[in-house]
Formats: structure tokens, C-alpha cells, sequence
């Protein structure tokens, strides 16, 4: 099994009105080939699992400026003010997560859970249209898990069979996001032989990971 | 009262380090909060947790030497201390969430009586989106507001928020360029006084009602 | 029907090998499905899964080259394979509850015909407790009964389980020493007849009802 | 704030009565020193929350042989036949959990939720006592959130703050329970200075541990 693809062959996967989940914080962490290989292709109507939508020039942020999105599913939009105006313009539709929400509803996904009982959101609209429960005598929300079609995350060190190691802050959610796809296709920062990582400082076993770009 | 802008944030860092006790984990929220950071007092040991994904945020790095893995949740360059630890996003929230942080402190669009806070939109207006302040205010063990006491001149303690809250009761204190004041079961406690500033002026630039504390002392700042 | 033990087990363990696909992540349950890995046809490169927390379970240690911090899920010392991955028990089972694992091969006290299966106790006998046997039914893409077909002459396959449940409904197919059977919406299928043995033989030793495919092949063991 | 502490000195904090989440998967990666230790200061009445009870002459099932625990919340007792046998005698309470849920109920306890719901249990006795929900048309259980008073754990690398790194299998447990207790002491197989671990391969963060014994 050769996961490593070109980019024409990875991007062969992602089609308009796709789920896709991407990993980065600000663009950190985030595969920007990857997204300007999608914007090359044109891809339309994406609905993006994201952290944020970065900003108008780096990470996510682009697909935003390009169009390729029609709906955000996102915990913070305010560095890219080209997603507040098409906001406001009803140009995309943005529903906004709490970050730690963001978090377990898609760990939620891959794990295999039905659903998570957070306190975030208690008191404020994020309530809207959701189940309320009470434990204990605290009041959770019932959060529901979020999957996407396609994850494409970023990885600092890969093997040939598709092990990663997030180098510091580059983590965050691409761990979370390649388990909740049915299709995770990788950008290596750095690709190695399989084996160079120790099995140990995996941060994300090869099992998630289908395709693999440089 | 306090005119001097720069003054003014001195006072509210200066007054918010001081709470900070050894050993403490926190957060400090993107603006004025990150300031905190430079008044922490000797011999506190304090450890930041920053939300994109570790615990030990170290100084800002000098120009040039900016490692491009490294940011604060601001996107901003950043660095780790020594004995620093990096992880995902979903164990950063269950820190957060899961009462393992000592003190949060962020800033706020409006608190009110109750100890609401509304941080995250202004409808219509603007809506970068709450992030991880909703979390961070439900799940910090103590929630500092750090602000300036007015808008424009406008009130932003008041009796109720008017803008989406950021969550319901979760607020602990209130430092501003005018004072300290502690959200009780009672209502606002108005605890300490900034220099230069009268019990007069803070009441008619306050909505909320505030009780003044018989011990009011003067802010050590 | 096969008498001799070694030959019984051989079979079964066998015929579930020849299932595994090229690139499928597995985990074999305790005793008799461990031994599948012996059997796994060449070219079929398959990566097996160990709830005590990684992907990439080697062969036994030779005596002397054992690592103490590698064992298998039952406890016994254990290797890793190049390309490995350990992590912890709450990934470890989001790889089984989250739909990750190809296939999950176990052992059953019982097993019925609507694919409900037992293996984790009989009251007030055995209370080894379920360990990971029920998240690995519910969450395997593919679940794989392996045993012999009788238990001291008794039969294991029944209208209906009566000792408690791992799971409901969630067996794909049953490998014995007397043949393959596919549990399906219309029931248990016969697809395959062990050597040396009659649809008789399997009948007589199977309570639940049992369709005998019309394309009833010999096992290729 | 120095966490290293004697055993004696560690062993100050646990008392009768209290529930104590250990780590380790049939004795990997358990805190031998620590079980021993409780074991030689006559501690009554635990309610142990572990995976297994291991051998009766290793890892935590040496607390069942010499009756230091009361309660049990476990996935497996299978290895250890006195667990089984005071608890036919009624002199354990037993309480069974699968687990991949003990493993979710636990880090709910220490990711602030209110519970979590799974499919695992769904037609069986486990299912006994639990709200059931329908999410999508599939059946889950509400599960709770497990906590402990203390929690001791085994790390193979511990630098003087607390940062943990778990070499190979023996990580299973440790990482969850030290986010789940009001305590965590670790017992170090190797205790090394701070910096010594790097930052991006710590796997429990220092903020977790309370207490270091080597």
C-alpha cells in the first residue's frame, strides 16, 4: 500500500459540497499546499470543520476569499474580516462552536460517541436548538459529534506509512481532525522512512492517515 | 480618576499580576490581558496556558529569532519556558474545561450584577466569534475581568448585559483603571480604589449598583 | 468431522487468516485467535491492534530479549512491528468504538442466531469481566467468532444465548472446527464445510436453525 | 514548589475510606513502590478505579490479596482469582465497566464533562440503570464521569516539575487518571531534570502532578 500521492492525485478525492475538516490554529499547523491546491482546482461549496479561518492571505483563510466555501463550522472568525463581511453580505453561512466544543464534537466523531455533556455554552445562545441536561445538579449541553468527508491536516514529521509528529504548537486539531474523516490526506513537512519515528513519539498512528503529499 | 491611557492599563495589569499567586496556571486573554504578564511579582511562579496548545508560553522572541511553530493563541510569535509542554487541542480544553486552571483574565464588552459576561459579539457588528472564551470562563476556577471602566464613556458594568453573553455567573472580580470590585452573592463589592480617583466618580461611571466596601482600600499599584 | 484437537484448531485458526485483507488494521482476542497471525497469507500485510495501547503488535521475543514495557493485551511479553504506534487506553479504544478497526476476531461461550454474542461470563461460575470484548463488537467493522464448534459436546451456536451478552446483533460470521457460517438478516448461512466432515455432523452439533448455502464449498485449510 | 517527595512523606495523603484511580494494564506501567507502600501502611476501605486487578502478586491485585481495597470499578478481574473469589464471598464489591467506557468516564471527569454517550453496552446487563439515548437512530448510555480523591501513577521519565513521558505500552491508564483526581502522585522510574524532556514529548503536562517519588 503506497500512500504517497502527488498532488493531483490527493486533490483527485475532493469534490464541491464536501465536509471537510482542516487542521491549523491561525495557520499554524495548517497544510497550505494542500489549500492552494484546492483553490487551483476550483472546489466549491465546501462546508469547512475548522478552528478559525485564519487569515485573508495564510492558512484557511484563502479558501474564504476564494469562494470555495459555503458554510464555516468554526470557533472564531475575527482575523479574517473577509468572513465577517460575506457573513453579513448572506454570502456564508457561519455557525460558530465554542473552541473546547469544536474539540470534543469532532474527538466525538472519531471515538465513536454518540455525543459529549459540556457546560460551555450554558446561559448564552449557543443553547439554541439543543438538549440541556442536568447532572448532578449542573446544567450541560448535549453536543453532538461533527464528521467530515475529507480531513487534510498538516504534519511536521511523517513516515511512508503515514505516522506523524506534530512539532510544538502545530498539533492542535490536526490530531482530532484525522480521526474523523473517511478520507485523511496529509502535507509531510518533512517525509521519512518508516520506522525513523519512534513508535513511541507517534502523535498519530498511521491507521488515520490514507494519503500522504510533500 | 486616571487620565493617562498608558497609566490607566498599567494600573489594571499592575493591579491583576498581583492575584496571581505561586504555582498558579492561567490564561491570559489576547489585548490588555497578555500585558499581565510583565508585572508578575518576584519569586511568583506562574505558568501560562496557551489555548492553540501548551502550558509554559514563554516571552515574546526577539525579531529574528522567531521560531514559525511557536505562536500565542493570538497568532503572534511566541516561545516556550523551560519545562514547558505541548499538546492537542482537545487536552488543551480539557485543562481548561476540566478545573484545571487556576485563573482566567480577559477582557469584556459589558459584566453585569449577576457576574455575566458579554466579550464574544456585538450583533450585526461585530462577531469574530467566542473562540475559547466560553470555555475558559466556565471552566477557570476563577474568572478575572481585566478592562478599562468605561467605553467611550459608556458604562460597561451594568445591572444586566445587553450584548450575547459569554457565559452566565461565572465572573469572580473586576479590575479596571478605577478599582477592584468582587461579584458576591450580595452583588458588586467595590473593594479597592484606584489613586487619584473618588468613590463618586466610580459609582456615576458604574450602571450596576455597588456596594463599597467598609474596608476600601487603596489599589497597591 | 476432525477429532484431533491440534487439527481443530489449526482449521479454524487458518480459515480466519485467509479473511484478513491486505492493509486491515485487526485485533485477535485472547487464546485461539491470537494464534491467526501465524497463518496470515504472504503478500497480506496486515496491522494488528492491542487494547493496552498500540497498533503494530509484533511476534513473541525470543527468552532474554523480552521488554518489559511491551506485552500484549494479556499481559504476555510482546514486540512491536517497524512502524508502530503506541498511545493511550482513550485512543486505544477510539480506534475500536470509532469504526477504525477492520476486524475483530474473538472466542464465545455462546453465540445466536441473530448474531448476539456471549464471552465475558457465567454468573456465579466466571467473572473475568468484559475488559475490551464489548467496545471491540461494537465498534469492529467486522466481527469474527472463532472457537470450536462445541463445548464438551454441547452446542455453542443456539436459537438464542442465555448467559449475558457482550453485544446484540453485532457478529458478522462464525469460523469452527465443522465450517463457516454467515450470520445474515435471514439467518445463519452455512457457506463452508470443514474436511472430513457431513452437513450432518454440523446440523446435529449447531441448536440455532442453519440455511445451507446452495454454493457450500469445503474450507480451504 | 518542589514536588519530590519520600514515600513517606507521599503516603501522608492517603487515607481510609478515599477512591483511588491507579494506572497500568495488568501491572504495565503500574507504580509498584507506591501499591507496596499503602500496602505496608495498612490503608482500608479503597475504592479502587483501574483497568484490572492484575496477578495477585503483581501490580494493584497485591491490594486485593491484603484487603486494602472494599470496592472495585474495573474493566477485568480475570487474572487474578482472589478478586473473583472475594467477591463470591461478598467481601469485594465488584463493579464491571467496559473498558473503552471506563477509559471515556474517567477523562470525562478530568475534561469537565458531564458524561459521555456510547454505543458499548447497548443490549446487555451494562445497560442496567443508565439512561439510554437515540441519536440518529442508534441506541447509546449515558455514561458519568468517574473521579477520583488520588490518583497514583507510573511515568518511565518524570523531569522536577512533573512533565511525564511513558515509554512504549506502559502509557494505557496514567495519562487519564492524572487528569481525574483532586491528587496525583507519580512514582519516576527515571527522575531527570527539568528541560530534559522535550516539551513537544511530554505526554502528561506537569500541571497534572502534584507529588514525584522515584
Amino acid at each position: 500500500m503506497n500512500k504517497i500521492k502527488t498532488l493531483d492525485q490527493a486533490l483527485d478525492n475532493i469534490k464541491d459540497g464536501m465536509t471537510i475538516a482542516v487542521g491549523g490554529f491561525l495557520g499554524v499547523g495548517t497544510p497550505e499546499k494542500l489549500i492552494d491546491a484546492v483553490i487551483a482546482k476550483g472546489v466549491k461549496n465546501i462546508t469547512l470543520v475548522c478552528n478559525d479561518t485564519a487569515f485573508p492571505d495564510k492558512g484557511i483563510g484563502k479558501w474564504v476569499v476564494n469562494k470555495n466555501v459555503s458554510k464555516v463550522i468554526i470557533s472564531h472568525i475575527g482575523t479574517n474580516p473577509e468572513t465577517g463581511r460575506q457573513m453579513n453580505a448572506g454570502e456564508l453561512e457561519v455557525e460558530l462552536v465554542p473552541q473546547g466544543t469544536l474539540a470534543e464534537r469532532v474527538r466525538a466523531a472519531g471515538a465513536g460517541l454518540g455525543g459529549i455533556l459540556t457546560p460551555t455554552g450554558i446561559g448564552t445562545i449557543v443553547e439554541q436548538g439543543k438538549q440541556k441536561m442536568t447532572i448532578d445538579g449542573k446544567d450541560y449541553l448535549l453536543e453532538l459529534p461533527l464528521k467530515a468527508d475529507i480531513a487534510l491536516i498538516k504534519g511536521s514529521i511523517v513516515d511512508k506509512k503515514g505516522n506523524v509528529y506534530y512539532n510544538k504548537a502545530t498539533r492542535n486539531f490536526n490530531t482530532l481532525m484525522a480521526t474523523a474523516a473517511d478520507l485523511v490526506i496529509i502535507e509531510a513537512e518533512k517525509l521519512v522512512e518508516v520506522g525513523e519515528i519512534d513508535p513511541t513519539d507517534v502523535m498519530t498512528p498511521s491507521i488515520f492517515v490514507d494519503i500522504i503529499v510533500e | 480618576m486616571i487620565q493617562d491611557k498608558d497609566r490607566k492599563r498599567e494600573v489594571i495589569v499592575k493591579r491583576v499580576a498581583n492575584e496571581l499567586k505561586d504555582g498558579n496556571l492561567v490564561n491570559l486573554g489576547i489585548g490588555l490581558p497578555t500585558q499581565v504578564v510583565n508585572y508578575i511579582p518576584e519569586g511568583v511562579d506562574v505558568l501560562l496556558h496557551s489555548e492553540n496548545g501548551f502550558v509554559g508560553l514563554g516571552p515574546t522572541p526577539k525579531p529574528g529569532e522567531e521560531d514559525k511553530d511557536i505562536v500565542n493563541a493570538g497568532s503572534q510569535p511566541a516561545s516556550h519556558v523551560t519545562g514547558a509542554a505541548y499538546f492537542d487541542s482537545a487536552m488543551s480544553f480539557a485543562i481548561i474545561r476540566g478545573g484545571h486552571l487556576d485563573v482566567t483574565v480577559l477582557g469584556a464588552l459589558q459584566v453585569d450584577q449577576k457576574g455575566n459576561l458579554a466579550n464574544w459579539m456585538i450583533p450585526g457588528k461585530m462577531v469574530p466569534g467566542m473562540g475559547g472564551a466560553m470555555d475558559l470562563v466556565v471552566g477557570a476556577k476563577r474568572v478575572i475581568v481585566a478592562m478599562e471602566h468605561t467605553a467611550k464613556g459608556e458604562a460597561k458594568i451594568l445591572k444586566q448585559c445587553n450584548l450575547p453573553l459569554t457565559a452566565a455567573g461565572e465572573v469572580d472580580m473586576i479590575v479596571t483603571d478605577m478599582g477592584v470590585i468582587q461579584v458576591t452573592p450580595e452583588g458588586l463589592v467595590l473593594t479597592e480604589i484606584a489613586p487619584e480617583t473618588t468613590v463618586e466618580e466610580v459609582i456615576s461611571m458604574t450602571e450596576a449598583e455597588l456596594i463599597i466596601s467598609k474596608d476600601l482600600k487603596v489599589m497597591d499599584v
